[in-house]
């Protein structure tokens, strides 16, 4: 399994049946494809659904529907569609459960940085801001390192915080981390990847708390 | 998904002391046969926020009789003398809202907004003690978002995961009210099955419904 | 005529073919009855409804379909439903053309008192001040004296005020004031009426300016 | 009653230096038949209110290479290099705002709320030079509201009235900014009768629609 394909699949695991689930562009729009059979989920896209199906074949696509990230969706039985300040109110407003986005980078305490470019003038933002807010709990689904191969998760950032709020989990490629009381936790490992790596490819201080199945395998 | 109840396992669902928010305009729109039972439970101090308080020991108005409100919010309780004569001896606090500012509040309350600035009621008595700002030179009265614990509401038609649909002016304040509660109960007269609702004409999204219950008869 | 009938019927020539109309209980009600056939208006009730008809009988009054003064109701075609929220939106935002209110008091600045009830708790508001507040022109449609023969034109409400805007028009079965710069203006007698028994029931100050056919009335 | 008039009339009501609202996300929902005709006018000096600036050279993306977009206030611009660019010499004015706050400040324009409290940005950049307000021990930003001279909008159908419906992922912006204008022009796939759109499913009712145009050949 590639690296994209291994967090979107483990972060599936963390989606509970009935959840109301937000997804960002990129590795987090592929976690409904790891579901299993009996958790059923609800995709709100803030651009105005409730109730995002799998992408059409290009054939299929209707230019009236598509998802936050401008692609061409379908919907699900049950499905609603709703203006932008309704669906934003209900992200501000707590009635998303999960929301699972991408980042560029998270500092030591769990804050991302996911809306500005590095070197560019500030001028999108979008909904990560009101995501970050709003929603229940926030997972970040990212490769550990960015295309330079430098770390993501980092003492501080370098690019401008999309929230105070700290995200509630990140999934990478090589570990996932919780964060608690402003401090990030190794709570599992990717399998193949060892300790040493996650340190050395980690820029932030984190502390261990194997989770119990992690501690079973004897890290 | 929307668990499905009876009128007896909503009430159970409201605790002493919980603020409620109750659908309806007078009588119209309003969860009668939860309002109903309500009256035959136990839960007291409870503070009520709905445009009106029922009609003389109907719907809402059955609760003061029992003196079990603490507090109403709303815009327009003079239409129930029992609910003046609560007020005068003290037994129940009243906060008066102008109409639009309760359904606003409301709104915002479920959108995650923390207040908001209205013209409406500037220089008026109902704006004593309320914070005032010019905006654009024109002046605005501060109003905070209301919540509440448990919201009691009236669709028409629910599907299984909650999606509801409202009938005709008894939509009023039920979809607000939907959105700014911690427990949402919505009393329908039909519950069909998913996929029967258009995504189009559904009102209210099944994220904010957490309870269905099916009208019943009803002694009005 | 009687007095009310005349009021309704003075009251409805100043309405537009097109007009959103919000219209209070009572007296307004009875406007839309006198209104000449090629002048169409759009009823406008807070609690949620553009478009409403005539009262139905009482064996068509449908429990979920009540106005403002929650009175059975018919829609025309073309009528919608909404929620309160978007109703208000509609008036305090400046969509509702018109508003046809009764009052008890009105004073010399053209401010009125039709919400808290004489000698009792202010327990009832309902929309009227969202309505003197938003509705682009505010008519008074009320008898000239209150039950009691007192006028309800005073120098100073003893009630509370509605809100700090002057109403536009004050239709009464004697006569029309309209108001401009913070004082009245009588601009109409009723027929039969005189302008002496007018200064005699009105206990306000007034200018005087007679619209034209007025003037050519020799008044 | 809406009047019917193409896509030229509906240009000319656009004045230079107007604030104009235009619906959409992205070229979804967009009304492109009227933003074409607009990128053949002259009108300059413009502000627009839109999440986004069109795509480069398509939409209101036009508008921007031409420059006749003195200012802009949306929440994702980086998507058009060409908007980036003209940002950048200075030839283009940005406003950025989180989506959330633009959709809610033009239904508070709209709605005639003068501004409210949002906690969506708090700390963050887009924070800076904002007045901040604790409500119930919680920080919040007060955002003002929005209106504009002109909205142009997209909707699915319209009656000759000018009550609206729209068209799945379409609907977007559109409502709101339907509210929040002046004068209101909704581009439509369809007019109907009167009476063939519900009073339940209507989402915009027509006293808020000045004029409706019928979408035509858009050459993007």
């Amino acid at each position: 399994m590639k690296a994209k394909e291994y967090i979107a699949a483990r972060t599936a695991k963390e989606l509970q049946d009935g959840d109301v689930v937000n997804l960002g562009i990129g590795i987090p729009t592929l976690v409904v494809d790891y579901l299993p059979r009996d958790v059923r989920v609800f995709v709100h896209s803030e651009n105005g659904i409730l109730g995002v199906g799998p992408s059409p074949g290009p054939e299929h696509a209707d230019a009236d529907l598509v998802n936050a990230g401008k692609l061409p969706v379908t919907v699900e039985e049950g499905s609603s569609f709703f203006d932008s300040a309704a669906s934003f109110g209900m992200i501000r407003g707590g009635h998303v459960d999960v929301t699972i986005l991408g980042t560029l980078e998270i500092n030591q305490r769990g804050q991302i940085a996911n809306w500005a470019v590095p070197g560019k003038a500030v001028l999108g933002v979008g909904g990560a801001m009101d995501l970050l807010e709003g929603a229940g709990k926030v997972i970040v689904a990212t490769m550990h390192t960015n295309k330079d191969g430098q770390p993501k998760i980092v003492k501080e950032t370098s690019l401008e915080l999309t929230s105070l709020r700290p995200v509630d989990l990140i999934v990478t490629e090589l570990a996932v981390f919780c964060v608690r009381d402003g401090r990030l936790r190794l709570i599992e490992l990717a399998p193949h990847s060892t300790l040493e790596e996650v340190r050395q490819k980690t820029g932030a201080e984190f502390d261990i708390e194997w989770r119990e199945n992690m501690e079973t395998k004897g890290v | 998904m929307a668990k499905i109840i009876d009128a007896k396992e909503a009430v159970a669902l409201i605790k002493d002391g919980d603020c409620l928010m109750v659908g309806g305009f007078g009588l119209v729109g309003c969860p009668l046969t939860i309002v109903n039972e309500l009256s035959q439970s136990h839960a007291k101090d409870l503070t009520i926020i709905s445009n009106n308080l029922g009609e003389p020991g109907k719907g809402l108005g059955v609760l003061v009789l029992q003196k079990r409100v603490k507090k109403a919010i709303g815009s327009y309780f003079t239409s129930n003398p029992d609910v003046v004569q609560a007020n005068q001896k003290g037994e129940l606090e009243i906060q008066l809202l102008p109409q639009g500012t309760l359904a606003e509040a409301i709104r915002a309350g479920g959108a995650g907004i923390g207040g908001f600035y209205t013209p409406t009621g500037v220089g008026t008595k109902l704006a004593e003690g309320k914070e005032r700002k010019l905006i654009n030179g024109k002046e605005y009265l501060f109003e905070p978002s209301l919540r509440a614990d448990v919201a009691l509401i009236r669709a028409y038609k629910a599907d299984r995961l909650g999606n509801l649909i409202y009938r005709k002016s008894s939509r009023n304040f039920n979809p607000m009210m939907a959105t700014a509660a911690a427990t949402v109960i919505a009393e329908v007269d039909e519950i069909v099955d998913v996929g029967a609702l258009s995504a189009e004409e559904i009102v209210t999204p099944h994220l904010f419904v957490d309870y269905l219950t099916v009208k019943g008869e009803c002694r009005l």
